[in-house]
Formats: C-alpha cells, sequence, structure tokens
C-alpha cells in the first residue's frame, strides 16, 4: 500500500511562548484523502501546532511544506487562500452578524455591480446549514444560536470553501450525537473527495469511528504516528500521558465508580422555573451526595436550567429554594452564598478571566472570605492556590501566569478550582469535561464522584450520553425548556435516554409548524434518531468502563 | 441585530423625515433581506409570533430610538414656536448640519471597528486652513490639498493603531494635538485667516444651492447614500463589521484586520478634512478657531443614532439622525431665546442622558429578548 | 460726535450703576464714512417695538462677558426692545447658527458680539436676503461696512496694544526683558494687542526684548502655572504683559507664591476689572489699559439712529480709558 | 506531575528587554527628561523649580489616580475636569461656612457626579464614554449655573493649604502622595481591588463568579469623582479663586493621558499607579520643558504628540494585535 501524497506537512518545528515551549521539534504530514488524527493532552501543542500550519503564528524553526513546495503563510487569509480550511478551537466567529453573514464573509456572492447579493447570499446560507441539520432564520445574528449551532455554521463555513486541507480543532466539544454524526458524513465526503483532513478530539470513540492515521502530541513533541487501527486504546492513552500501559489499564480511563448514596431531603429543590421562550415550569430536585444527570438535545434549554438555578438569567417566574430557603431571584451573588457554584459552558467568555494569573482566578469568588474588613489575605490565598493547584493537576508555568495563556483543559480545572474553593452545597457543571483531555477527565470525574460522596449536590449537564450515563445517579430528560422525563435507578442506561430523546423528538414532530425554529431535532433532518447512539457504541473494548 | 431586515427597512424610508433625504443602501438591504424571506420555504423558520413582534419593535426602537426622539421634538417644536418650522430654519439646520454630519460618517466607520477617532476636529480645522490657503490656486488644488494632508494623518493613525497595536483613543489623541499643531503653524500661531475669494468656484461648493438646497446638504446626502451602499454592501463593509465584533475571530476567519482598519481610520481623516474643505467654502475663509470639541459631538451622533461603541454593530443613517437631533436640540434651546448660557448647557447635558438612556434601555431590551 | 453726549446724558440720568459710571465715549479713531438705512438698503422701522437679536460669543462667565451682556439687556429693557439672546459658549459654528436661528425667528435687528473676525459670509448672506441692519459690536467682521453689515462698534485692539507698550515703557524706563502672556492662539484679540504691543516697542524702545511668549489661555489658572515656569527659568525678569486681566492676576498670584514682593516685577494688562485695578493700588500691577464692555447704550443708539434714517459712523472707535497709580484708586468704582 | 508542572523555561533575552522597557519605560522617559533639563534649561536644578512642577503636577496626578481606576474596570472618565469645576463653585458657595464644611460639601458634590455616572453605567448598561461625557457637559454647566463667574476666594486656611509647606515640601504634594498611596493600596490588596480588575477584564466572567459587579462599578465612578472634587479644592486653593470656566478644562484628556502613558492599558484589567504617577510627572515635564523653552503653541502641540505616541508606544503590550 502506497501512501497517498502529501499535502500538507511540517518538520523539525519549533514554537516558543514567553516561559513556554510549546512545540519542541514537531514533524507531522497530512495526506490527501486520509483523515489524520492529532491526539494529546490538555496544553499538549495540538492547537499551538494548528495555529502555526495555518499562519496565525509563526514558526520559531521548522520548516512547512505544503503541495510538496516550502511555504509559509504569514495570516489566516493567506493560507485560507492556498487552500486550508479551519474550524478553530472555540467557536470563532462573529456573534453580532448574522449567520448567513458569518458563514459568507469574505467571499459574499455579488451581483453585476459588484455589490453583495443578499437575495442570494441567503437563500444559499439556507441551503447550506440545512444539509447540517440546522434550520435557523439565517438573517439573525449568531449569538442567538446556541454553541453547538454556532459550532455547525464554522463547520459549514470551513467545509464550503474549497479546500486542499480541512483542519478542525475539537469541532464536537459542544456537538449532540445526532450533529456528531452529521459531522462524520461530512468528513468521510471530504475524505472520498482526496481531501486531507486533520481532526483533534478528547473522545477517543470519535478517533476510532472516522480518523485513519493518528499523530500523538506530548508537552509539545510528536511521540507517535502510525495508522490508527494498529494502536489500541490504552496503547493511545498511554503514549498521551506518557505513563505505562499497565498503569493506564489499572486506572482506566473514565473515572466514575458508580452509585452514590443519596441524602432524604433534597438539597436545592427548583420549582416552575420559567422563562420567556426558554424555560417552560422546569422543576427538580438535587439530593446532597447525588448526581443528578440533565438530558437534553441541543438547545433544549440545559444551559438555560442550570444559569437560572444559579441566578444568572432573571426568571419570569418559578423559584430555587436551597435547604429550605428560598432564594432572591437572578441575583448571582445571593445564589453563590447560599452554596451555589455554576461551571458555566462557555468558559472562554463567561469562565476565565484571561488577563488574571491562575492564582487571581482561583480566587476570585472567594475573595471575600479570604479577606478580613475588605483587605486580602495573601497568605490564605496561597494556601487555597496551592491545594487546589496540587488536587487537580493544573499545569502552568506558575500560579502566576496568565489563565488566558493555558490549555483549555487547564483553564477548565482552574475554574473548577475556583468553585471547590467555595466548598460549595450544589455544584452546577455545564459541560465540565468539555475540551478536557482523556486523563483530566477521568480525574474530573473521579473528582465530581469525590464531591458527590462527600454530600455534596451535582448538577451535570453533558453533551456525551455514555458520560452523561455513567457519572448520573438519575437523570432529568429536557425539550424546548420543558422536563418530559425522568430517568432513575437502573433505568439509567443509554438505552433508556436514547428512547426519552427519541420520544421527545418524535413529539416534537407533531408539534407542527408552529414548533420553535431553535431545535436541530427536525425529523427531515439528515439523520435518524436513532443514530446517534452509534459514535458511542464502544468499538474497542480494552480499556473497562470502571475502574 | 442590525441585520434585521424589518427594521432597516424603515430606515430607508423614514431617513428621508430627518430633513435631509434617504439612505439608499440601507433600504437595498432590507429589501434584499425581504427577497430572501419570500424566496424561502415559508415554514422553515417562522419565529413564535410573539417574539417575532416584539423583537422587531424593540430593533425599531433601538435603531430608531433617535429618529423617534427627533420627530417628537420636531413635532413639539413646531407646535411651540411660529419660527421652527419654517423652510429658512430648516434650511439653516441642514446646512450647517453638514458638516458635522459629513465628519460623523467617518466616524460612524471608526467607531463599528471599535475603534475612535479623536483628532477629526483638528483635521476639520486643518483642513478648512489648507482649502482656504489652496483656493487661491485654483479650485482643485483647494480641494486635493486638504484631503491628501487629513488623508495622510489618518493614514498615521490607522498605521499606530493596525500596525503598532496602539490604542485607538490615546493614538487619536496625539494627533489631534499634532494636526491643531500643524494648522497653528501654517496660519502664523493662528494669527492669520486665509480667505477664499467669493467669486470663485470653489466657493459655490459651500455656499452654492441647487432646488434651494445649499451645495453642502447635497453632498451630504451622496456621501451617507455612497456611505451607506460601502457599509451594507460591500466586502470591505462586511470587514467592518467583523472586525468590530470579534477582532481575532475576524482574523482567524480571514478578514485582512490591518488593511481594513488602516481604511477606516485614512476614510475618517479624509472626511473630516472634507468637511472642513466644504466649511471653508461655506465660510469663505479658513478660520482657525473651529472644532473645539467637536470631536465628542460626532461620538454623541453616532452613538445616540445606535452605533455601539464596543464596535460590530451600527448604521450610517443613525449617524445623521443623531446629527440632526443634537442640531434641533440647540435650535430649540435658542428657539427659547432667553436661556441662560450656563443653563444651555445644563439643559443640554440632561438631554444628553435622556437621549443615550432611553437608547441602551430599549437596546437592552433587546439584547434580552 | 453728537451722538456721545446725548448718551452720557442718558445713562447719568439712569440709576444703572454700571452705564452710570462709565459709559463708553467714542474716540476719534477710525474712518470717518457714514451709513444710512437707504445706503444699506434697509427699511425704517421704530425700535421701539422691533426684535432685536444679540448673539453672544462666550459664556457669560468673565467680568467682561457679563458687564458686555448685561449692559445690552439692561439697553433693551430701558428701550422696550424685545431683545431674543443666544450664546455661542465659544464655539464659532454655534455662532454661525445662531445668529442665523435669530433671523429665522423674525430678529428685525442684529448685534453680533463675534467670536471670530472671518467667516461671516453665510450670516451676511441670510442677513442681507432679509436686508437685516447688522451691529457688530468689541470684535470687528472683515467685510464691506454698509454693505454687508451697518457699523462696528468697538475698541482698537491694536491701540489697546501699543498703549499697554507704552505704559511698559513707562514702568520699565524702556530697558530689560519682558515676557507675554498671550491669549488663546488664533484669536483676534491676541494677534492683534500682541502686534500693537510688539510693534510700538520696536518704534519706541529698542531696548525692551520680548525673551517669552506663551500662551495663557485668557484664563487666571493657566496665567498663574505659566508665570510660575516662567520666573523659575528666568528670574531677572523684568515686566509681564498680560493680554487679559485674568491672565495678569495669575502673574500676580505666581509672583505672589515666589516670594516675590510687589513692584519687583512690572504688570501691565488689558481690560479694567475690578479686581485687576484693585491689585494696581495694591501695587502688583502697574498699569491696565481699559477695553470697555458697556456697548449697550451705544449700540441702541447706534440702531435708533439707523433706524430713523440718520447717519451712523461705518466705524464707532471706543475711547478706552487707562488705570495707574495716579487714578486707580479714585476709578476703581468705574471698573468692571 | 502532580505539582506545578514547570515549563522548560526560554533563555532571557530580547523579549525580556522589551518587557522591561514596557514596564519601566515610562520612568525612563522621566529621566531621559530630566536629564535634557538638567543639561539645557536655563535654572532647571533648583528647589523651587522642583517644587512648583510638583504643585502644579498634585491635581493632575489625583485626577489621573481616580482616572486609572475607571480605566481599570474596562471604562473611562470623562466627567472629572467638570468635577473640577463643580467642585470649585461648591466650594465658594459654602466657604462661608468654614474651609471642613466646605470640603465636605465639595467630595460630596463628586461623589454625586461619581454616582451618576456610575449608575447609568452600571444599571442602565450606558458605555462609560458617553454616560460620563453627557456628565461632562451637565456639570460644567450646573458649576456654573452655581457660580456664574469667576470669584476671589480669600481665605488664609484656603492659602496655606495652596502655598505652604511642611519640611519644605508643599502640602499638596503630601496629599497627592498619599492619595497615590491609597490607591495603590487599594488596587492591589484590598478585596475591591482584586474585584475590579476581574470585572475590567472580563465582566461576564466576573458576573458569573458571583462579584458585586455594580457595586463596584459605582464605587469605581464615586470614587473616581470624590478624586477629581479633592484636585478641583486644592486647585482653587492654589488659585485663590474659584473659576468655574476654566478650572478643569481638558483635564480629562491629561489624565487619561498620564495613565496611558503610565503603561495601564485602555482595555481594563490592570492598573499601574506607579506608573500613573510617572505618567503624570513625564507630562508635567514635557509642558514644563517646552514653556521654559518658550516654544510657540504649535511647536508645543506636535512635541506633545510626538512624545505620547512615543511613550505609548514602548509601554505597548507586546503581542497583543
Ligand atoms: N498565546 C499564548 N501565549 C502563551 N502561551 C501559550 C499561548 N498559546 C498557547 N500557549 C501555551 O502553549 C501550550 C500548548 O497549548 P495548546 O493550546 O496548543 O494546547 P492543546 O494541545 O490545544 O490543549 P487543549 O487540548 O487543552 O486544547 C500550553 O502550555 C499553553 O499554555
Ligand atoms: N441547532 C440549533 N439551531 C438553532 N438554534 C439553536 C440550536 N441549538 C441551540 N439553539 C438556540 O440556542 C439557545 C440556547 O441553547 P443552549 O445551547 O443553551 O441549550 P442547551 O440545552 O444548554 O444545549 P447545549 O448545552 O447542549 O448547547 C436555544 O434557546 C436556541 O434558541
Ligand atoms: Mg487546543
Ligand atoms: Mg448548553
Amino acid at each position: 500500500m502506497t501512501s497517498p501524497p502529501e499535502v500538507l506537512a511540517v518538520r523539525g518545528l519549533t514554537r516558543r511562548f514567553p516561559g513556554v515551549l510549546a512545540l519542541d521539534d514537531v514533524s507531522f504530514t497530512a495526506r490527501a484523502g486520509e483523515v489524520h488524527a492529532l491526539v494529546g493532552e490538555n496544553g499538549a501543542g495540538k492547537s499551538t501546532l494548528i495555529k502555526v500550519l495555518t499562519g496565525v503564528h509563526q514558526p520559531d524553526e521548522g520548516e512547512l511544506r505544503y503541495l510538496g513546495e516550502p511555504a509559509a503563510f504569514g495570516t489566516p487569509l493567506a493560507a485560507q487562500h492556498a487552500g486550508i480550511s479551519t474550524i478553530y478551537q472555540e467557536v470563532n466567529l462573529i456573534p453580532l452578524m448574522s449567520v448567513a453573514r458569518n458563514l459568507f464573509l469574505g467571499r459574499e456572492p455579488r451581483t453585476r455591480f459588484g455589490l453583495i447579493d443578499f437575495t442570494r447570499m441567503h437563500r444559499e446560507a439556507d441551503r447550506a446549514l440545512r444539509d447540517y441539520g440546522v434550520r435557523v432564520d439565517v438573517r439573525q445574528p449568531l449569538r442567538t444560536l446556541g454553541v453547538g449551532a454556532q459550532q455547525m455554521v464554522a463547520l459549514a463555513r470551513a467545509v464550503s470553501v474549497d479546500a486542499r486541507v480541512v483542519i478542525m480543532d475539537e469541532p464536537t466539544s459542544s456537538l449532540e450525537p445526532r450533529e456528531v454524526e452529521t459531522l462524520f458524513g461530512v468528513i468521510r465526503r471530504l475524505r472520498d473527495q482526496g481531501i486531507a483532513v486533520v481532526y483533534v478530539s478528547h473522545r477517543l470513540d470519535e478517533l476510532y469511528a472516522v480518523c485513519d492515521t493518528v499523530t500523538v502530541l506530548r508537552d509539545g513533541r510528536s511521540v507517535h504516528t502510525g495508522p490508527l487501527a494498529e494502536t489500541g486504546r490504552v496503547e493511545l492513552v498511554s503514549l498521551m500521558l506518557g505513563r505505562s500501559l499497565g498503569d493506564v489499564r489499572k486506572e482506566g480511563v473514565t473515572g466514575f465508580s458508580g452509585a452514590h448514596e443519596a441524602g432524604r431531603e433534597p438539597v436545592l429543590s427548583a420549582e416552575n422555573l420559567t422563562r420567556r421562550h426558554e424555560l417552560h415550569g422546569v422543576s427538580l430536585e438535587i439530593h446532597p451526595g447525588e448526581v443528578l444527570g440533565l438530558g437534553g438535545l441541543l438547545g433544549s434549554g440545559r444551559t438555560e436550567t442550570a444559569k437560572a438555578i444559579a441566578g444568572a438569567l432573571p426568571l419570569g417566574a418559578g423559584r430555587v429554594t436551597v435547604a429550605g430557603v428560598p432564594l432572591r431571584s437572578g441575583s448571582t451573588p445571593a445564589a453563590i452564598r447560599a452554596g451555589i457554584s455554576l461551571l458555566p459552558e462557555d468558559r472562554k467568555s463567561e469562565g476565565i478571566v484571561p488577563g488574571l494569573s491562575v492564582r487571581e482566578n482561583i480566587a476570585l469568588a472567594c475573595l471575600p472570605r479570604m479577606s478580613r474588613m475588605g483587605l486580602v489575605s495573601e497568605a490564605r490565598i496561597d494556601e487555597v492556590v496551592d491545594t487546589y493547584v496540587k488536587r487537580l493537576r493544573i499545569k502552568a508555568s506558575s500560579p502566576h501566569q496568565k489563565v488566558g495563556e493555558l490549555s483549555g483543559g487547564n483553564q477548565q480545572k482552574v475554574l473548577l478550582a475556583r468553585w471547590l474553593a467555595m466548598h460549595p452545597k450544589v455544584l452546577l457543571l455545564d459541560e465540565p469535561t468539555r475540551g478536557i483531555d482523556v486523563g483530566a477527565k477521568a480525574e474530573v470525574q473521579k473528582l465530581i464522584d469525590e464531591l458527590a460522596d462527600d454530600g455534596l449536590g451535582v448538577l451535570l449537564v453533558c453533551s456525551d450520553i455514555e458520560e452523561l450515563i455513567e457519572g448520573s445517579d438519575r437523570v432529568v430528560v429536557l425539550r424546548e425548556g420543558s422536563v418530559v422525563g425522568e430517568l432513575s435507578g437502573d433505568d439509567v442506561t443509554e438505552d433508556e435516554l436514547m428512547r426519552a430523546l427519541a420520544t421527545a423528538a418524535e413529539e416534537q414532530t407533531g408539534d407542527g409548524p408552529g414548533g420553535p425554529d431553535k431545535s436541530t431535532g427536525d425529523p427531515s433532518g439528515p439523520s435518524d434518531p436513532s443514530d446517534p447512539s452509534d459514535p458511542s457504541d464502544p468499538s474497542d473494548e480494552e480499556v473497562t468502563a470502571h475502574g | 441585530m442590525r441585520e434585521d431586515a424589518s427594521g432597516t427597512k424603515a430606515t430607508g424610508g423614514t431617513g428621508g423625515t430627518g430633513g435631509t433625504g434617504g439612505t439608499g443602501g440601507t433600504k437595498d438591504d432590507g429589501n434584499a433581506g425581504g427577497g430572501a424571506a419570500a424566496s424561502a420555504p415559508p415554514a422553515a423558520y417562522e419565529p413564535e409570533p410573539g417574539a417575532g413582534r416584539g423583537e422587531r419593535l424593540s430593533a425599531l426602537f433601538q435603531q430608531h430610538g433617535a429618529l423617534v426622539a427627533l420627530v417628537v421634538l420636531t413635532a413639539i417644536a413646531s407646535l411651540s414656536f411660529d419660527s421652527f418650522a419654517t423652510g429658512g430654519n430648516f434650511e439653516n439646520m441642514a446646512v450647517s448640519s453638514a458638516f458635522l454630519a459629513v465628519v460623523a460618517l467617518g466616524m460612524t466607520f471608526v467607531i463599528i471597528t471599535g475603534g475612535i477617532d479623536l483628532s477629526v476636529g483638528s483635521v476639520f480645522v486643518l483642513g478648512g486652513v489648507l482649502a482656504a490657503w489652496g483656493s487661491q490656486y485654483g479650485t482643485l488644488v483647494a480641494l486635493l490639498l486638504p484631503l491628501v494632508v487629513c488623508g495622510l494623518i489618518g493614514l498615521v493613525n490607522g498605521l499606530l493603531i493596525a500596525k503598532a497595536g496602539l490604542a485607538p483613543f490615546i493614538v487619536t489623541l496625539a494627533s489631534m494635538l499634532g494636526a491643531r499643531g500643524i494648522m497653528l503653524n501654517v496660519t502664523d500661531e493662528g494669527a492669520k485667516t486665509y480667505l477664499v475669494d467669493k467669486g470663485a468656484f470653489f466657493a459655490k461648493l459651500g455656499q452654492g444651492k441647487l432646488l434651494g438646497i445649499g451645495a453642502p446638504v447635497w453632498i451630504t446626502v451622496v456621501l451617507f447614500v455612497v456611505g451607506a451602499v460601502v457599509l451594507r454592501r460591500t466586502r470591505f463593509g462586511q470587514h467592518v463589521y467583523a472586525v468590530g465584533g470579534n477582532e481575532d475571530a475576524a482574523a482567524l476567519m480571514g478578514a485582512p484586520v490591518a488593511r481594513t482598519k488602516i481604511t477606516v481610520y485614512v476614510l475618517s481623516g479624509l472626511l473630516a478634512g472634507l468637511a472642513g474643505t466644504l466649511n471653508a467654502a461655506w465660510l469663505a475663509s479658513g478660520v482657525t478657531i473651529l472644532g473645539f470639541g467637536m470631536e465628542l459631538d460626532a461620538i454623541a451622533a453616532v452613538v445616540i443614532g445606535g452605533t455601539l461603541l464596543s464596535g460590530g454593530l451600527g448604521f450610517v443613517s443613525g449617524s445623521l439622525v443623531g446629527v440632526l437631533l443634537l442640531k434641533v436640540i440647540q435650535n430649540v434651546i435658542n428657539q427659547i431665546g432667553s436661556l441662560d448660557s450656563a443653563y444651555q448647557q445644563v439643559v443640554s447635558g440632561a438631554f444628553l442622558v435622556v437621549v443615550i438612556v432611553a437608547q441602551t434601555w430599549l437596546g437592552k431590551r433587546r439584547q434580552m429578548l | 460726535g453728537c451722538a456721545k453726549s446725548e448718551e452720557d446724558a442718558d445713562s447719568g440720568a439712569d440709576s444703572a450703576k454700571d452705564s452710570a459710571q462709565n459709559g463708553q465715549e467714542v474716540a476719534d479713531g477710525g474712518s470717518s464714512e457714514t451709513c444710512t438705512a437707504k445706503a444699506y438698503g434697509a427699511e425704517k422701522l421704530d425700535l421701539k417695538g422691533a426684535t432685536v437679536g444679540f448673539s453672544q460669543s462666550e459664556k457669560e462667565a468673565n467680568p467682561f462677558r457679563i458687564a458686555e451682556t448685561a449692559s445690552i439687556k439692561a439697553e433693551a429693557k430701558k428701550r422696550g426692545v424685545k431683545l431674543l439672546t443666544a450664546n455661542a459658549q465659544s464655539k464659532f459654528s454655534k455662532q454661525i447658527s445662531d445668529v442665523q436661528d435669530l433671523i429665522a425667528k423674525g430678529a428685525d435687528l442684529i448685534v453680533i458680539a463675534p467670536l471670530n473676525s472671518d467667516g461671516w459670509e453665510p450670516v451676511l448672506k441670510s442677513a442681507a436676503a432679509k436686508k437685516i441692519p447688522i451691529v457688530t459690536i468689541d470684535r470687528k467682521i472683515n467685510a464691506t461696512p454698509c454693505k454687508d453689515y451697518v457699523s462696528f462698534i468697538g475698541s482698537d485692539f491694536t491701540e489697546q496694544g501699543k498703549r499697554a507698550a507704552d505704559q511698559m515703557i513707562k514702568a520699565t524706563g524702556g530697558k530689560g526683558e519682558i515676557a507675554i502672556l498671550l491669549g488663546t492662539p488664533g484669536n483676534n484679540v491676541t494677534t492683534e494687542r500682541t502686534k500693537g504691543f510688539t510693534d510700538r516697542l520696536k518704534e519706541k524702545a529698542p531696548g525692551l526684548k520680548v525673551v517669552f511668549k506663551q500662551t495663557g489661555e485668557f484664563a487666571r489658572g493657566k496665567g498663574q502655572s505659566v508665570t510660575e515656569q516662567l520666573i523659575q527659568s528666568k528670574p531677572e525678569i523684568t515686566g509681564i504683559y498680560a493680554e487679559n486681566d485674568e491672565m495678569g492676576l495669575g502673574a500676580v498670584n505666581a509672583l505672589k507664591g515666589a516670594g516675590k514682593q510687589p513692584g519687583d516685577v512690572k504688570i501691565v494688562t488689558i481690560d479694567g476689572t475690578k479686581s485687576a485695578v484693585q491689585r494696581i493700588v495694591d501695587k502688583w500691577i502697574y498699569g491696565v489699559v481699559e477695553s470697555n464692555p458697556r456697548f449697550g447704550p451705544l449700540a441702541f443708539q447706534t440702531l435708533d439712529a439707523f433706524t430713523k434714517g440718520s447717519e451712523v459712523r461705518q466705524e464707532i472707535v471706543i475711547k478706552d480709558g487707562a488705570y495707574n497709580e495716579a487714578n486707580a484708586e479714585a476709578d476703581l468704582g468705574k471698573a468692571y | 506531575m502532580a505539582d506545578v508542572a514547570l515549563r522548560k523555561a526560554m533563555p532571557a533575552d530580547r523579549s525580556e528587554l522589551l518587557r522591561w522597557l514596557r514596564d519601566y519605560g515610562v520612568y525612563g522617559g522621566v529621566v531621559a527628561l530630566l536629564l535634557f533639563n538638567i543639561a539645557f534649561t536655563e535654572h532647571f536644578v533648583s528647589s523651587e523649580n522642583f517644587r512648583t512642577q510638583a504643585i502644579q503636577v498634585a491635581p493632575i496626578l489625583i485626577v489621573a489616580l481616580g482616572m486609572a481606576l475607571a480605566i481599570g474596570s474596562e471604562g473611562v472618565d470623562l466627567s472629572v475636569g467638570s468635577v473640577m469645576a463643580l467642585s470649585t463653585s461648591l466650594l465658594s458657595l459654602y466657604m462661608g461656612y468654614g474651609i471642613w464644611v466646605a470640603l465636605f460639601v465639595v467630595i460630596i458634590g463628586g461623589a454625586a457626579v461619581g454616582l451618576v455616572n456610575g449608575s447609568l453605567i452600571a444599571f442602565i448598561g450606558v458605555q462609560p464614554i458617553v454616560a460620563t461625557l453627557a456628565l461632562m457637559v451637565g456639570a460644567r454647566g450646573l458649576a456654573l449655573v452655581l457660580l456664574p463667574q469667576l470669584k476671589d476666594v480669600h481665605d488664609p486656611a484656603m492659602a496655606s493649604l495652596g502655598s505652604g509647606d511642611f519640611a519644605g515640601i508643599p502640602y499638596v504634594v503630601y496629599i497627592a502622595a498619599g492619595l497615590a498611596v491609597a490607591v495603590g493600596f487599594t488596587v492591589r490588596r484590598t478585596t475591591f481591588g482584586r474585584q475590579l480588575l476581574a470585572i475590567g477584564d472580563s465582566r461576564p466572567a466576573a458576573k458569573l463568579a458571583g462579584l458585586p459587579v455594580r457595586r463596584v462599578l459605582i464605587t469605581v465612578y464615586v470614587l473616581s469623582g470624590i478624586l477629581a472634587a479633592i484636585a478641583g479644592f486644592l486647585a482653587t486653593a492654589r488659585l485663590s479663586a474659584s473659576d468655574p470656566t476654566a478650572l478643569g478644562d481638558l483635564m480629562e484628556l491629561s489624565a487619561i493621558t498620564a495613565v496611558v502613558v503610565g503603561g495601564t492599558p485602555l482595555s481594563g484589567g490592570r492598573v499601574r499607579i506607579g506608573g500613573t504617577v510617572a505618567g503624570a510627572v513625564l507630562i508635567q515635564l514635557l509642558t514644563a520643558t517646552l514653556i521654559k523653552h518658550d516654544l510657540p503653541p504649535s511647536w508645543t502641540q506636535i512635541a506633545q504628540a510626538v512624545v505620547i505616541v512615543l511613550a505609548v508606544y514602548v509601554a505597548r503590550e507586546r503581542g497583543k494585535r
């Protein structure tokens, strides 16, 4: 078997940031008609490699070859013109501009007079997005869409360019199984057209489902390249973590350990949460020592529910009680004082304070507790920061490094530390493992378990169904901002959840055209409601789910 | 947000009531949006009826809060003062607003990219002085000299901001001083006022009339129509919005960020210079004591017109309405005719607060929906 | 000529303290050409019952502007004239629209205190279209008298500068180094007061050297800061010429702060405000050249004569007084 | 791995130098100007001269301290100059009740303007530059309504405050230095300071982290108003007159320049008080130099423009676009 022609290749690539050697002598080759997985821990340098490949960063050393010729891209635009199309990690679109304008920015269809032809642009945008199962008014500003839908827009944008290479940096971190499947369809089509695809993900199942080749990065070095089929899961994980096969096998990759003892009296109960167009009377209870999963399709209102409980969204009606005491609605400080902590979904814009250090980010919420009469006690902060940096294995050059410079996974850990330092009664976790590497994911999951064992009430929102099922003791299923089902006890299985979701989708069809525009769960969408279970089917059973 | 066809459509039609004509570009866009909606299968995305109407209404308010204020104020003033709603008064207001409007047009572009240009007042004076000086060598020199110099100042602003990464506020603050320094330098520390020959063709650009309406008004209307088309219907315009909406994302999406920024500052310099030139033609002299505080008036007009200071959102017709609103407020204060100069300032400050609060509040409602 | 005594009698009879104590007098200078309503093309009308528009250039926040506006208002009231006022708040473009607004509001006659001499083309056009007579006070408009406007009433700023120079020469004996505190750059008043002063020095006292020329923007605080810098870097300075009283008072503050004694540095200023004249009494200021702001009587009297069809002078230069050691104490009451 | 994993350190080279320049460039600028003056300006090295510079810089510095807070919260306060005017008007109105009463009223006045600014920004969500622009117009008008014209202030206490000194150093210098230390301490060591920086850096994140965003923002503008009012008070004492027309004119621009030249980015999230002090001193020295060398206004303005751009260029955040 001769390998297909090289399209994009680098050799001996080195890239430094102040205080960090992000890429160290990395070699990497993308070939035509091949889906190349790029994996590694958080902060391994995947995103940096991609940014160097596409002209965002310039290499300090090393050689870049494109279509067999030495090349250098000064700007993303240059790379784009050369035929490299990229979906960067974190959605990078313009929130205030309309969906269609985002989709076509820089290559808008024009009329004879050189002016933009909006009629055509909207029509084509609508058609393009439909192909990806996103049905929205393309004239709406992009920010009215959920993160997942935005990700699909970014995907559509990247793919609709005539490209020789398509690079995707964690495109699925906020996607539903259904959309993941759509995405895979797209990737396969690209591959068949002879396009080189570079694919980054922390979800191993996905890699095995679509990728042909894999390159593993560790601490900025490329430690392995080879056909994915020949590399087992455990081996892959051990390569990423740099630990021996045996260690990894022992610890497993999923950190959840099973059911917990839940307290009788709910620590938190939300009644009839209502918000125009978003929530229609959601009620739920969280018991101490319990992990309550929140299931639902994209845009079903899980994020809103969590935010509403945390006081981050004003409510039309409804109330939240913590340990029997009702909360003032719409006030985050009140919720925090009552012991509710929310780990927001949108880490970049709502979570981290990028310009502040790791230390200050961790101490941010608990500042009042760390201070007397308005004066901050540095010693107490150091103590807390130390504890959590160790406990969560936060990887930073020092506690004084800016959080904005950390890798996504480490940023997430910093946020977790911020909330754990508050010793909350209830922890609301919105996609806590989004963008986190396997090692860290297991740690976070283990942590969730421990927290629940310590008597914390945990609300878990998670798009990865397998993870949701394994992590939760009970699952409440949302659809269109209403509770449509609850799984508990032995019913907490993937099949049951899939069934609940499928029924939900079917009911939705019954709603007719009056139904809201936001759901992608449209029956005329490209995939069948029962499909999504496919990618999460464990295809390789070397690693047991429970440690 | 600015994208809503419903909202923008109204602009095209109602811009005219503002006094100085419509903005063709926005109108086009509105129609284009409507066309798309019609051609797409209707059932595909039917917004919830309630949401749609509420949203549209408040979109209308946010974009046209200033227009509503303008109409209301004009109506009240017409009823209260006999001499307000007269052709002469409207014509005066239109002509004397024209110069600020042209400056505000450039400022609109700058602010949509998330920047700001504090140098426009100084550049405006400099443009006028250079034009008046140049007018002795003919209309061409009178027009080109200020445009070249003011364009260069804009270019320096743009380069320092886009290439060196300096904050627009501080860069243009410095060039505000610099431009005034140059102006003082060419006028013997302000002692010399160059005059424009009243018979020259150049003077007609400021003083001439067509169909009873002053030339500066016509020029302003044309500039706004062109500006609206450029902003809405060209790729450059899209880049302006993209850079202001999220600069990093825009760069990753392949928008020429630096070039776009440089262009808007050059544009702002050019338009400020042109406004100064027209003003010099109108006053028939290169007055040296103009322009103080003009940058703040322009910013206020742009913001009142619904453009977001943080960038990414805005439209030129709003700025025109903003300028007219400021003008009408001033005119009304003069109509009262006996207000102490100190009270005048309090009144205009209070008025600004009311308009801004109304505007922000309506805008927020819209964001919440 | 004859108008003046009448007006003095008028104001003398009036109890208004201002005009009683220091009504303006017409000086001999200026062109002697005259203007009539006929020559101007205006219609005759009765000033009583007419509407007069007054456009003030700056906020009424300094003694000169306060006295000026008050004098116009008082005279209008006395004569039963309906007065419309507008204030340009030091913005020239606003003043242009202000006057146009006054015209649009139906003013029959207009009195302007211009912020700047040039750039009145649009206003003059609108006024000409309606044949509205314009009288400018305190600053001139660069246009044709009796065609674009009726007449100018005011001081000769160049002359004021010259007289200030005369005082300075007298104070210093024509020798030494002096500093000038300039007004706002670009302002006609600044330009002319500087020109008059330096011309006269050149002509009469070549031994007096101007070694320092910085703007104090007509404000006391700025005058003080600049003088503070001045006395640090040029401690041997002999005299300071301040182009208005406020800057002069700032200079006095600075000299006091630096431990100087009254009279160490000779200060000459222009305007004639009470505070400045008081400083002459205190010996801090050597002399003050007056610039009289009480234009009301003379302006209305000119308008009255003009509307009645009589001849009025195109340029009515007022006689400015002066204060020095000799008369300061006695004339303190005349200062505004 | 269990610990904070330290990355391979980078060799300290050019980027270190640049970083150093960024952090200390403004001090370098001050030193350069001092050296220039010592070499080329007559009578520059004298205690009297340094005293003059110190007295003149005090009000700018005090206003700049408040401005630094506003800028750190990703805002700006354009109303400071007008607040100075308002305070001078209030001062002369209440001077009759004694200096302490007057000071109290002045501070209340500054706080009130700050409260309006802060409320517009925090509750209504008006953008700071616009909200404070409206107050800039309104407060100056109010100052003139209260006191229509310049009025002399004859008060021995005020006079000694304006020009008196202790141990050879003027009172106003002690006050300015004390306030600088207090504000610096507030930023570094208090909860409020930390919260302010977090809010300036990322408002949504600060909100979700439960920070009292509104309270902090309002406090920022109230503090800025109070500091401007104090500056107005001291400036009045120095002038021994209340001049509501001219006092504080264009002060906002000087203060912003001082803050930014001192290395505080306009994008918020960072406040450098030491730099702000140096920035204010730099501007003062620059003005003094230009006046002492008797440059005409045109060259003064051009020189200021060039120095501002140079200073900010050196202090710019590297790698940030
Ligand atoms: N702009 C920057 N400035 C400084 N350091 C940076 C910058 N960008 C990345 N780094 C550092 O480079 C290293 C690699 O980061 P990168 O984002 O490439 O990791 P990643 O493999 O994509 O991780 P993740 O899976 O969490 O996204 C990290 O240590 C990070 O802190
Ligand atoms: N596929 C989509 N198409 C159109 N609009 C969508 C889509 N997904 C989400 N939205 C919009 O985004 C809003 C917020 O959805 P959000 O993402 O917060 O919901 P969620 O249930 O938390 O889902 P997730 O957390 O998986 O993204 C929804 O109210 C909806 O209007
Ligand atoms: Mg990454
Ligand atoms: Mg969500």
